[in-house]
């Protein structure tokens, strides 16, 4: 089993930490993990990225340039990424802020209302979990929600105890998501 | 001159809404405003041209130098 | 037992430093290594470690050359246009066998140039980028794990040849993150200070303890070269280290370093389960390179295949050790700081 | 309606890739200001940092060089003395001038090269992302002071404004400010000072100008101004700290 | 006509760079090359140039890249671990391509070492001591006459290419007095500004001149190494100089170059009249190093033998371009300072 | 017999490598003998310089280290901090500390390292042959400034004892000479004093010691000596310049 | 105390002929002599024991430290 | 015709002078001529000795490890450079100052008083000189007396003038005494 994810958008909307968590619940349960963060020309602002490969094997190269999920938070990194996207594989997209249409016809979508999810969740900020609850049932077969809930814990906790609610909410709130239309 | 003639005159697309010019204005005629410039920032925005000293302060202490200021010429000639 | 974290690799660069014995942190800031010193001037503290923020590269190297000649693992790291600043201090350290420990967090260049992982600085590390006849030792890890794995046996080499040792990473292993494990703690208590090391310790009877490359009699001076030259031969005998993942003797032979090996496994793999005839020798150590393991997989190459993210350096000491004209040597590099893609590599490997 | 202000001609009309807030654009735009006031910038070279300045080459619009960090005034040197009518500035970092070049940047003062220094302080390395600068205040905790900088670990902040102006070769010394109107007038004025001070060869002019690091210092420009102002100055006393014409031209 | 002078080397350098039309000399005083700063000094305040002692190395090669960049012929010379100190300055000139005269009078190393002639920078210069993908070009020359004859010639390369150039001599031909003569005089007044310099002269029409090494984004700068690669690939195939003296297809083949090839002449001469077959090749640039011709004189050669003043460096590049595992290569080397005697190069040539 | 004076044990019995009547013999021989009255030779490691005392480790027997052109200061806090109950001090010529070495003497005093910091003054580049040194004193002709040294072109002399005492981590900084048996007097206290505060963690301690260069001056050891106590002192004026402790302990 | 004990003993070996000991002796009995050493050099001497008042000054300022001096005792006594 | 020769003895001997003189006055002659200086590793004082080569070809090595001639001023320049002389070559040595017996059978040695004959021209720190003159009467196929006395004042002439009368006095001494012994 190998899965690999690339988490795209703008520096303040949490791609990294979305990845992280991933890589972080993987690491949890034995599985080998990588996360590798990509940061545009621009020293601040501007676009940022994540890899995450996932493995019961050794892994091979961190760096993937044909994901099999990609996640994507807003509109030039759709321009960017779309088109990167194995054949077959699955693009997640934030229907809130990207206004693009998909071009593809060799790939899944999914349009995620990340920001609106997050908002009922409690905060816009949290669109970034919106998402990971998305993954999460995608990977069902990899991690359960607790274990996901668990490792965002982890990250956040310490730091920010009180996102705790609010992100786990919108763990959930994609989690169901994804079930509903799915 | 006529009343409209604005004394601060922001460029929106230069502004990071640091608030600098919010801060330092004497008079405290300028705000942040809900508008929003395609680098993603609420630009800066004189809402009381009336009250404007034309005194320089905003521009001055603007970093991205996106305020230009006049003052009304002869005005009380 | 050691438990597995989830660590990035400037960190576990600092950490695996920690646990091998150094307490002795001299750095300057520089992008992508400065996580490492903002580690260190976190994390030695706590263990009772030193961390300096030195003045400039200049120093911080120095002090790293004052501490090792005191006989105390101590070490820097920094990125290439920083290594450049230290050549001098390197060709001191390396004449007047000292040793100590260097990371040199490659990125794109010549310059300024930019933050991206990169290799071209193999010919600095590798043929001496400072004046004279000398050598550093150089490993180039391919994975955060692997750099763990060798801080402990760099401490340890640059003592026993008394030499300057350099771990090149980039910063795609600096920043990425992986789970990782360290299986050791030296306590630096225990690590036996040196005879040979300055500190008065050892003045007793007479016998002071005095460090230089300065020898003004040339026929001296020569002796002395040969002497450093018996120890690189030594060192090239003994210390080269590889890996290779392939078949036994392979029609298509990749050679490839660090981060840019890392990135070809994911192809290699496909093409081996594919039953290819082709197999990848990754020098883990750049100097001593692995040369007389290379010759011997080539040996039934056709194509010997190169890939660096430099305009082609290695490529060099392949083409020397291999020294066979009647093979096809490809060299595919990207400078100034783009990393090759898999399928990219894929596509090269495929012919 | 009479201008007030409008945007300096040679401040080239680009979003620069300072933060939000950060000092850096102020005085970009008032060496822009008195370049157009003394008509030169037809005969200016700037020579920019590493540092958050790098790029400062994009911003205005003269002649640049971007040197190797630490060695701008050496190349400033080598510019000035290849065209000696020409103006030549250094805009540099704490860091660039104070730390890693602070063998250069002295040299300037001691030889008495006819360039023009500028050193921002903003306590801190802003393009590396928040290291100890030499002018990191006391207590201050950057990520290579996380304990907050202590003078038995990281030794003391550095005054370079006092330490150039005691060399000899020294024509103007002065550390300003830009959080307010009046600490921006007062830098433009040592600015234009500097500038005519170099082009009649008096010798090495050095402003270190007090800025802001909004960014890593975990503020909002509004506070930082204000830490600026009050705390800043404290280890930092702004003032002229050395004139060769003092009394004849100001 | 120019007249004969009896010249010390270093005085030679110093002199031909005046007549080449420098007028900017940025120096730090490091023995064997300090008489050259010294003879400029004096000389240069006579025809209105600027001689500056600067406080270091570091200062001098960056005051060197300023005045270049501005536009104006400048130098300065340094010995080995002077030279390990400019290797920043040397990377980021190559990277934003600005000319600029280096003389490297070589020492024994590494570290302070002697001061007794050498080789052992070879690496140094050729491979990149500095970071990155670049390379200087270098000339090697072997008489005082020649450094003169190259000095207008290294000049004119850096500006064509724009590219730092280095002229590497060493403590013998620095210190030795032979008669020259000084076939031109060039009057910098006479030699055009470039349109690239850094002056405020070339702004009108807002096209301002900006020189820079940095580039943040990475496919930018894979593109400008591409183009950068593409002039030194230029520089290779236009720019080689090497001098050959022997039969035509020998049966050895020496090389050797600079101080080397000068004390190997006395032996080579004297087995020429004896009717051996052999002959001496000579780079008199070493970057870009002339392969193509050696591999061409060396075709039927059985003996390749490579003479340095350093444990063996550019036996490497000898190698790579004969490339031909079934010749015999020999190496003897001097590292340290000492020199080749006549005698010791005949017993070693007679095998 | 009483014995007013034999030589210190510290002091190695050969020939040193120094040209007749250089005072860089004097200064070695004060240092040996506070090393023997404090009884710390089994506790010193000594960095010597690039320059004439490049051969120092011949001459004291202790520990020691030769260090890269200037980078003295930089070696011995690497040594301090491996071993911090060792006595570590620099022994350097002008142009070592001052001027390729000055980042790292200036950062020995910003940092308040606990090493001390001998520099010798000779006003000369000694070992290569007589060239300009950044204290060359204005109108002295050398190799490198043969019209003899002009502000103008060659820069002004730099004041290494002032400049360090300006820094906040600088314990002790004075300036005092070899010339008679009074000023060597004076700088054997200050060796005493500067070694004290150094094993009591005051910080950086530094002495500039004006010496001279008989053989570079062109001049008889006994002009030499003449020179450096009538001319050098005019441009380097002798005495304490700052010490922490100065009250208590003097 | 025996009239000819030395006051000043100077290792003729280690003495470079500089000079700077003659020279500061305030008594003046200090002087080079026509002896050489193996260096070629002619160390100093002392010519009058007697009138030395064992002051160490020349010592103190011997950069070779070749001189040593000593001091009569109870002399007085 | 090509001629070499080594001069060796103290720093303070004049030899690298001696050498000097000898290119100087090839040159004016319009041969070739390389003058070669060697310094002990001592950075002051010590023995130092040059290396002249004058050919009316082009001048291969300016090392020369065999010469044909030798001028030697002192006992250790005599330890060192005696035995490195070519068969049948010539070794002048310096006999007021040189005890050493000479070793060699299959060389010609010719001693000359020069510090002695340095004195009677006036100074003993002409010795050098009066050798110049000795090598003047050896090789007076190739120079005139006069070509040499005309480089000395070239070479020392402008520094020193007051030498000029003594160093003739010591090179024609010099030259006068070969004429007589050989
Ligand atoms: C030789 C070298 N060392 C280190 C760096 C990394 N570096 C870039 S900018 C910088 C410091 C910037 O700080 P400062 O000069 O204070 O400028 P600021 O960014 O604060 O304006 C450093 C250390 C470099 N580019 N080159
Ligand atoms: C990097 C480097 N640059 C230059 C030199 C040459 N060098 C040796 S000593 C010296 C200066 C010595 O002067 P100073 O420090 O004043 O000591 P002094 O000899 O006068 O006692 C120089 C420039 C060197 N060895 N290394
Ligand atoms: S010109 Fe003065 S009063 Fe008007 S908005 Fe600006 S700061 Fe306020
Ligand atoms: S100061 Fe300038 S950038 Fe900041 S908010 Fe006001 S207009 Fe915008
Ligand atoms: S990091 Fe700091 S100094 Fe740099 S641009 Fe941002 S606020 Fe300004
Ligand atoms: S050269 Fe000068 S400083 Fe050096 S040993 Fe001789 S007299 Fe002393
Ligand atoms: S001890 Fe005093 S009096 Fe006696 S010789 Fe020495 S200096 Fe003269
Ligand atoms: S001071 Fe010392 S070296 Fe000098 S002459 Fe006197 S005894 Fe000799
Ligand atoms: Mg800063
Ligand atoms: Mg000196």
């Amino acid at each position: 089993m190998t899965r690999n994810l690339v988490v795209a958008g703008f520096g303040g909307q949490g791609v990294m930490l979305l990845g992280q968590i991933l890589a972080l619940a993987a690491t949890e349960k034995q599985l080998n993990a990588t996360w590798l963060p990509s940061y545009g020309p621009e020293q601040r602002g501007g676009t940022a990225n994540c890899t995450v490969v996932i493995s019961d094997e050794e892994i091979g190269s961190p760096v993937v340039d044909k994901p099999m999920y990609t996640i994507i938070m807003n509109n030039p990194s759709m321009e960017k990424f779309e088109k990167m996207v194995e054949p077959n594989g699955t693009v997640i997209l934030n229907s809130t802020l990207i206004t693009m249409e998909p071009k593809r016809t060799d790939v899944n979508y999914l349009k995620v209302p990340a920001n609106e999810l997050a908002e009922q969740a409690g905060s816009q900020r949290s669109a970034n979990m919106v998402m990971l609850g998305v993954i999460g049932w995608l990977w069902k077969d990899i991690f359960t929600l607790e274990e996901l809930e668990q490792a965002m814990v982890e990250k956040v906790g310490d730091k920010r105890p009180q996102l705790v609610e609010t992100n786990k909410k919108a763990i959930e709130l994609g989690y169901e998501f994804a079930k509903n239309i799915i | 001159m006529s009343e409209q003639a604005l004394k601060v005159v922001i460029d929106e697309e230069l502004c990071k809404q640091c608030e600098l010019c919010v801060a330092i204005c004497p008079v405290h005629v300028l705000r942040i405003s809900s508008k929003i410039n395609s680098k993603g920032f609420h630009p800066a925005e004189l809402f009381d041209n009336e009250k404007c000293i034309s005194c320089g302060f905003c521009a001055m202490t603007c970093p991205e130098r996106a305020i230009a200021v006049y003052k009304p010429e002869v005005e009380k000639a | 037992m050691s438990e597995r974290i989830l660590m990035k690799g400037n960190e576990a660069v600092g950490e695996a430093a920690v646990r091998a014995g150094c307490r002795l942190y001299f750095g300057y800031p520089i992008t992508p290594a400065s996580e490492i010193a903002e580690y260190m001037a976190y994390r030695l503290p706590q263990v009772g470690g030193t961390f300096i923020q030195a003045e400039s590269e200049l120093a911080a190297s120095n002090m790293v050359y004052g501490a090792a000649a005191a006989g105390k693992y101590a070490m820097t790291a920094s990125s290439s246009p920083g290594i450049s600043l230290m050549q001098e201090a390197l060709s001191y350290m390396a004449g007047a066998e000292v040793p100590g420990l260097f990371v040199d967090a490659v990125r794109g260049g010549p310059g300024l140039g930019d933050i991206q992982a990169a290799q071209s600085d193999y010919f600095q590390l590798t043929k001496g980028g400072g004046h004279g006849d000398y050598h550093l030792i150089v490993f180039a890890p391919y994975t955060i794990q692997e750099v763990i794995n060798i801080m402990p046996i760099a401490f340890e080499t640059a003592f026993k040849y008394r030499n300057p040792v350099v771990i090149a990473i980039d910063g795609l292993i600096g920043q990425m993150m992986e789970a990782v494990e360290f299986p050791y703690f030296v306590n630096p208590d225990e690590v036996p200070l040196p005879n040979w090391a300055l500190s008065g310790k050892f003045r007793h009877g007479y016998k002071k303890n005095v460090n230089t490359s300065l020898e003004l009699d040339p026929e001296k001076l020569e002796a002395i070269n040969w002497r450093l030259q018996a120890k690189y031969h030594e060192i090239e005998e003994k210390e080269p280290r590889y890996d290779y993942v392939g078949v036994e003797a392979p029609e298509t032979l990749v050679v490839a370093y660090g981060t840019v090996a890392r990135v070809t496994m994911s192809a290699l793999k496909k093409m081996l389960a594919e039953g290819k005839s082709i197999g990848l020798f990754r020098p883990i150590t750049i100097w001593p390179f692995p040369g007389k393991a290379l010759a011997q997989k080539a040996v039934n190459a056709k194509r010997i295949v190169v890939l660096e993210m430099s305009a082609g350096q290695m490529i060099e000491d392949v083409k020397l050790n291999v020294f066979d004209p009647n093979k096809e040597y490809e060299f595919h590099g990207h400078p100034g700081g783009t990393t090759f893609t898999p399928s990219e590599i894929e596509q090269i490997l495929r012919g | 309606m009479k201008i007030v202000y409008e945007r300096p001609k040679t401040l080239e009309k680009v979003v620069n890739h300072y933060c939000p807030g950060c000092h850096h654009g102020i005085l970009h735009a008032l060496i822009a200001e008195v370049l157009d006031e003394m008509k030169l910038a037809d005969k200016t070279v700037g020579v920019a940092p590493v540092g958050c300045a790098v790029m400062a080459y994009n911003y205005l619009d003269i002649d640049w060089i971007e040197a190797p960090h630490g060695r701008a005034v050496a190349i400033a040197t080598g510019i000035k003395l290849a065209h000696p009518d020409v103006l030549v500035f250094t805009y540099q970092g704490d860091g660039d001038a104070a730390s890693i070049g602070l063998a250069e940047t002295l040299y300037g003062a001691i030889r008495g090269v006819n360039v023009t220094t500028f050193m921002y302080n903003n306590a801190i390395y802003g393009m590396t992302g928040g290291q100890m600068a030499p002018t990191t205040l006391l207590g201050m905790k950057t990520t290579t002071s996380p304990y907050g900088r202590d003078p038995k670990r990281e030794g003391y902040p550095v005054k370079m404004a006092e330490t150039i102006a005691l060399q000899d070769g020294t024509a103007f010394a002065a550390r300003s400010a830009l959080f307010n109107p009046r600490a921006i007038t007062e830098t433009k004025n040592h600015i234009k000072h500097a500038f005519e001070l170099q082009m009649k060869g008096e010798g090495f002019t050095f402003i270190e100008v007090v800025g802001t690091c909004p960014t890593n210092w975990g503020m909002t420009p509004v506070e930082a101004s204000e830490f600026a102002k009050n705390e800043m100055v404290k280890t930092y006393p702004l003032g002229i700290k050395k004139d060769v014409k003092g009394s004849e031209t100001r």
